[in-house]
């Protein structure tokens, strides 16, 4: 009864459980969780906002200089992500001609008001 | 014969149904009528041993309602039968008959396009909620969900 | 004793999914079975003809959480079929790698949710630790662990590096002895698994009148597998073989997916280890030209078809999904009749019934400002006034 | 022993409030058993206290047109039943309350919770806790005969019908355990089945009628019903430990009085927990069986198996009166 020796085996070996909020869950580095967006690579070319399935991108005003293939550039907009509507799908990371916009194994995405402003 | 079905030996059996053509390797595509499919679907079951059917697509192609029968058998290859149907009033004669698995097909493309199938046993809804609008089909193209009916669930204002 | 109908409900306990079984049961004995399956439809086959093919994938991965790559490979496969594109090798690779990794955890899970339902929690907390290990792979590679969104019309979105290859295969030989513990657990210990016997039993010609599809199928001698009769990404090339039983019952069933769950394993290690060099996608035009295809692809609980009609736009003119647990549904209709009221949870979960795939369509209607929801204090407000009522007379 | 011993015996140390303690350790030792065994960790040690506060706390919601009186009294019924039948239980030593027959009092005490179980499915008007209901009665007929022979075979044997003086007579000669191997067997099965436990959990299987007769409890309803299941494991545990494991008595008498008590009592302790291991692993090693199945076992093997041992018994008691 092979059953019963695994019970009694298990019966005395360390549960496999891991306790969450003492122990940390190991997120592999490739994880999509949350999405960041590096301000100065942002070209504000909104192909991220045209492609997101979940239309949670909205472009907003935010005129900055910009250095995109050693040419200055005047950007007027950048997005913006309601990472409450956000599903993590990357497809937005895919098609960003400067990879501004990525997103990081961060898991906990908690926000303060209704449209979580992105950081 | 089981092992492969070539094209001619389609044709020659299936002559009389309608066009015939070869769109890959393994698939067949037959166009024919409402009214000489029951027996196209009969005859293939019997000559071309197709015992099983793999689904029945629905499509509107904003002109006609379609009708594309999927069979296929042990020799993996996949016959379709496509028919089309006017707009206005689109009837077919079931398959439940001879191929079983058709009637939750049908019961779902009713529910959906409004192709009626005479001779299926329980015609009930089974995809759209019970207090959906009747001879509402969403999946038409002409169809757009007019404000003004109600599409099922528990009236709330929205405040 | 007279007929009595019990209503097995959208949310029943054994089924923690929404469908509805109204059972006319004579005693214990069941006599019919009347089936109401469509409780969450969400209109994805209308949803998917205004997206465009970047758009719809991730749509598509939402059909069904457990089978997430079967609709998007599938799809996937069919447009590049119309463009006649054909993808790199290495992409064709990555995509059986995840496909039969998903087919691993989605019977393992099966298997668990299976021992659950004759209340024998060991094996599912035995089977739910094991897939851990499938799961982690996947979320290394595709960084999630249940919509891996690595396909793309053209190919794959990402690169499996050696690290994650050594990674998954350090993970293999562990879960190889596993399954034959489970294999051997199943096979040769009897009142482990008493209640699988002669379960809604399907003989081979019903199998085969009624349309089932998959495990289902295959538990009857219906030798009925997508990926050896019409062969797609790389199932030609790997070295497997369809596992079929003769039992056609739960148990059956149960030996079929034991069976699949070491041979996708077998070519999980051949795909990982003959993993071809190149390019893992491949520039596709944005619009497809005009035609139709019929995509089928074996997914975990049968046979995927997915019916594409394109019209030279970016978008699709018809999608038409018939998933495997709707061609299931009639088989289990007759699988129940005559059998006994305790064997409802038993059967039903033999086929692995996921109902997110078999309905689609629910339409929430924005432009009058109604929608049809029901708050929960609402629900409160109506309890306590039943309560007071009550009290009063 | 005075009166004043009997009270302290009867209402605090082993008496109902060590039990109630007792009843709640022994839960939360089968399910962190029954845990470890697969792989989890399993519940902290005061969670089955936590859940009898919190439920004893939970809003009592009456189904229509049902009694609420009764539903409240079915469950105290059951408590009053179960908690009595485990004073006759030897403890630390022969019971005070001991008399001649208490051991048929103690069996008919434990199947009480049953039949109110089997009321408060046939009251509360839903289709799924009658059949509940009636599957407690099926379950009920199908395993006792068995389990109540099994308990009576060594009063057969020890010539007296109080558990106390079958335990003591254990002293002198081996233990049931070994002298009757059938039914200690057939014993535990009864008990696993009387307690309703994963092969026997036919009524409540949640996987088909939701809770059985269960469903329609709720709050404090279900907190005593609750209670009263942990106490029949308790009392029905201790009652195989005397019965088959020699109870608390120990071979060699120790003088002073007080020592042998303690001693006594860790005696039972050890006994009543090896039985629970028993159990958990039976629950934890098996899937349920279907009502069918269960009457085709319970008749065919576990009854004949309990008549053998009946017979063995009695061509035993024939050669020792005579020899």
């Amino acid at each position: 009864m092979s059953v019963i020796k695994e019970m009694f085996f298990n019966l005395i070996s360390k549960p496999i459980t891991i306790l969450y909020p003492k122990e940390k869950v190991p997120i592999p580095g490739a994880f999509r969780g949350r999405v960041f967006l590096i301000d100065d690579k942002c070209i504000g070319c909104s192909k991220c906002s045209l492609v997101c399935p979940a239309q949670c991108i909205s472009m907003v005003e935010a005129p900055r200089e910009v250095e995109f293939k050693g040419k200055k550039l005047a950007r007027k907009k950048k997005p913006l992500v309601k990472l409450f509507k956000c599903i993590r799908c990357g497809l937005c990371e895919r098609h960003c001609p400067t990879e501004a916009i990525y997103l990081k194994d961060e898991l906990s995405i908690s926000g303060t008001d209704r449209e979580v402003v992105m950081t | 014969m089981t092992n492969t079905l070539t094209l001619d030996l389609v044709m020659e059996k299936m002559e009389e149904f309608g066009t015939i053509e070869q769109v890959r390797s393994n698939r067949i595509r037959i166009i024919t009528t409402s009214d000489r499919i029951h027996t196209a679907i009969k005859t293939s079951q019997e000559l071309l041993a197709c015992d099983r059917l793999i689904t029945i697509s629905a499509a509107d192609n904003s002109r006609t309602l379609e009708l594309i029968y999927h069979l296929t058998g042990p020799h993996h290859m996949i016959i379709s039968l496509a028919i089309e149907l006017p707009r206005d009033v689109p009837e077919t004669p079931t398959m439940s008959d001879i191929l079983p698995p058709a009637g939750i097909y049908e019961r779902q493309i009713h529910d959906l396009f409004g192709i009626f199938f005479k001779g299926n046993p329980n015609m009930k809804k089974i995809i759209l909620n019970e207090d959906w609008p009747d001879n509402e089909y969403p999946l038409r193209k002409d169809w757009k969900p007019d404000p003004g009916t109600f599409y099922g669930g528990i009236k709330v204002e929205r405040i | 004793m007279t007929e009595v109908i019990i209503p097995i409900g959208p949310h029943h306990p054994a089924l923690k999914e929404p469908v509805n079984f109204k059972v006319i049961a004579d005693g214990e004995k069941i006599v019919r079975l009347e089936l109401d399956i469509s409780y969450n439809h969400r209109g994805i086959e209308k949803a998917a003809e205004q997206r465009d093919f970047i758009r719809v994938l991730p749509l598509l991965e939402r059909v069904c959480g457990i089978c997430s790559h079967s609709h998007s490979t599938a799809f996937a496969k069919g447009i590049e079929e119309i463009m006649q594109v054909e993808i790199p090798p290495r992409a064709q690779y990555i995509r059986t790698i995840i496909a039969e990794l998903e087919r691993m955890h989605s019977h393992l899970l099966w298997l668990g949710v299976a021992a659950h339902e004759i209340g024998f929690n060991t094996l599912f907390m035995w089977t739910w630790r094991d897939r851990e290990a499938v799961q982690d792979t996947l979320e290394e590679m595709s960084g999630n662990r249940v919509h891996y969104g690595m396909n793309e019309v053209g190919g794959v979105r990402r690169d499996l590096t050696p690290s994650q290859v050594n990674a998954a295969l350090a993970r293999l030989p562990n879960l190889e002895e596993r399954i034959k513990k489970y294999a051997d657990m199943v096979n040769n210990q009897e009142t482990m698994l008493i209640r699988f016997r002669g379960v809604g039993k399907l003989s081979k010609q019903e199998a085969l009148k009624y349309g089932a599809v998959g495990p289902t199928a295959r538990a009857s001698g219906v030798d009925y597998d997508i990926r050896s009769d019409d062969p797609y990404i790389a199932y030609a090339e790997a070295p497997w073989k369809v596992v079929t039983d003769t039992h056609g019952d739960v148990y059956g069933r149960t030996c079929v997916r034991i069976g699949e769950l070491g041979e996708s394993l077998k070519i999980v290690r051949y795909c990982l280890e003959h993993l071809p060099e190149g390019p893992i996608r491949v520039t596709t035009p944005k619009a497809a030209p005009k035609g139709e295809i019929f995509s089928r692809y074996e997914a975990p609980r049968g046979e995927l078809a997915h019916f594409i009609r394109t019209n030279g736009t970016d978008k699709v003119e018809r999608l038409d999904i018939r998933t495997p647990t709707l061609a299931n549904w009639t088989s289990v209709a007759i699988c129940l009749v005559n059998q006994n009221l305790a064997d409802i949870p038993v059967i039903v979960a033999a086929i692995d019934p996921c109902l997110s795939c078999t309905s689609r369509i629910t339409v929430v209607n924005d432009y009058d400002r109604t929608e049809g929801v029901i708050t929960l204090d609402e629900l409160r407000i109506r309890n306590r006034a039943r309560n007071r009522r009550q009290e009063r007379c | 022993m005075d009166i004043f011993l009997t009270l302290v015996y009867v209402f605090l140390f082993p008496g109902f409030l060590f039990l109630l303690a007792y009843a709640l350790i022994l839960e939360f030792l089968d399910r962190k058993i029954e845990a470890r065994m697969q792989h989890r960790v399993g519940p902290p040690f005061l969670q089955p206290f936590a859940d009898l506060i919190k439920m004893l706390g939970k809003e009592v919601i009456d189904p229509d047109g049902v009694d609420d009186k009764i539903f409240d009294t079915a469950p105290l019924v059951a408590l009053a039943a179960v908690m009595t039948a485990y004073l006759y239980v030897p403890l630390i030593g022969n019971s005070p309350l001991a008399f001649q027959g208490d051991l048929v009092l103690v069996l008919y005490l434990l199947t009480l919770p049953t039949i109110v179980l089997f009321l408060m499915g046939w009251m509360s008007r839903n289709i799924f806790s009658a059949v509940g209901g009636i599957r407690v009665v099926t379950q009920m007929f199908i395993y006792e005969v068995p389990f109540f022979l099994a308990l009576l075979t060594p009063a057969l044997m020890a010539g007296t019908w109080s558990i106390s003086e079958i335990a003591a007579w254990q002293q002198k000669h081996l233990w049931f355990m070994f002298l009757q191997p059938i039914g200690f067997v057939v014993a535990l099965i009864g008990l696993q089945a009387k307690l309703e436990r994963t092969p026997f959990d036919i009524p409540e299987a949640e996987t088909e009628i939701i809770a059985g007769p269960w469903t329609e409890l709720t709050g404090r309803r279900l907190a005593i019903m609750h209670l009263a299941i942990d106490i029949s494991l308790v009392a029905g545990s201790a009652l195989v430990a005397a019965l088959f494991l020699g109870g608390p008595m120990t071979p060699w008498v120790i003088v002073p009085a007080w020592l042998s008590w303690i001693v006594g009592f860790f005696l039972f302790l050890a006994k009543t927990l090896a039985v629970l291991l028993i159990l958990s692993s039976i629950k934890v090693a098996t899937g349920r069986i279907r009502i069918d199945q269960l009457n085709d076992i319970g008749w065919k093997y576990i009854a004949s198996a309990v008549l053998v041992q009946v017979a063995i018994v009695l061509v035993m008691n024939y050669f020792r009166v005579s020899a």
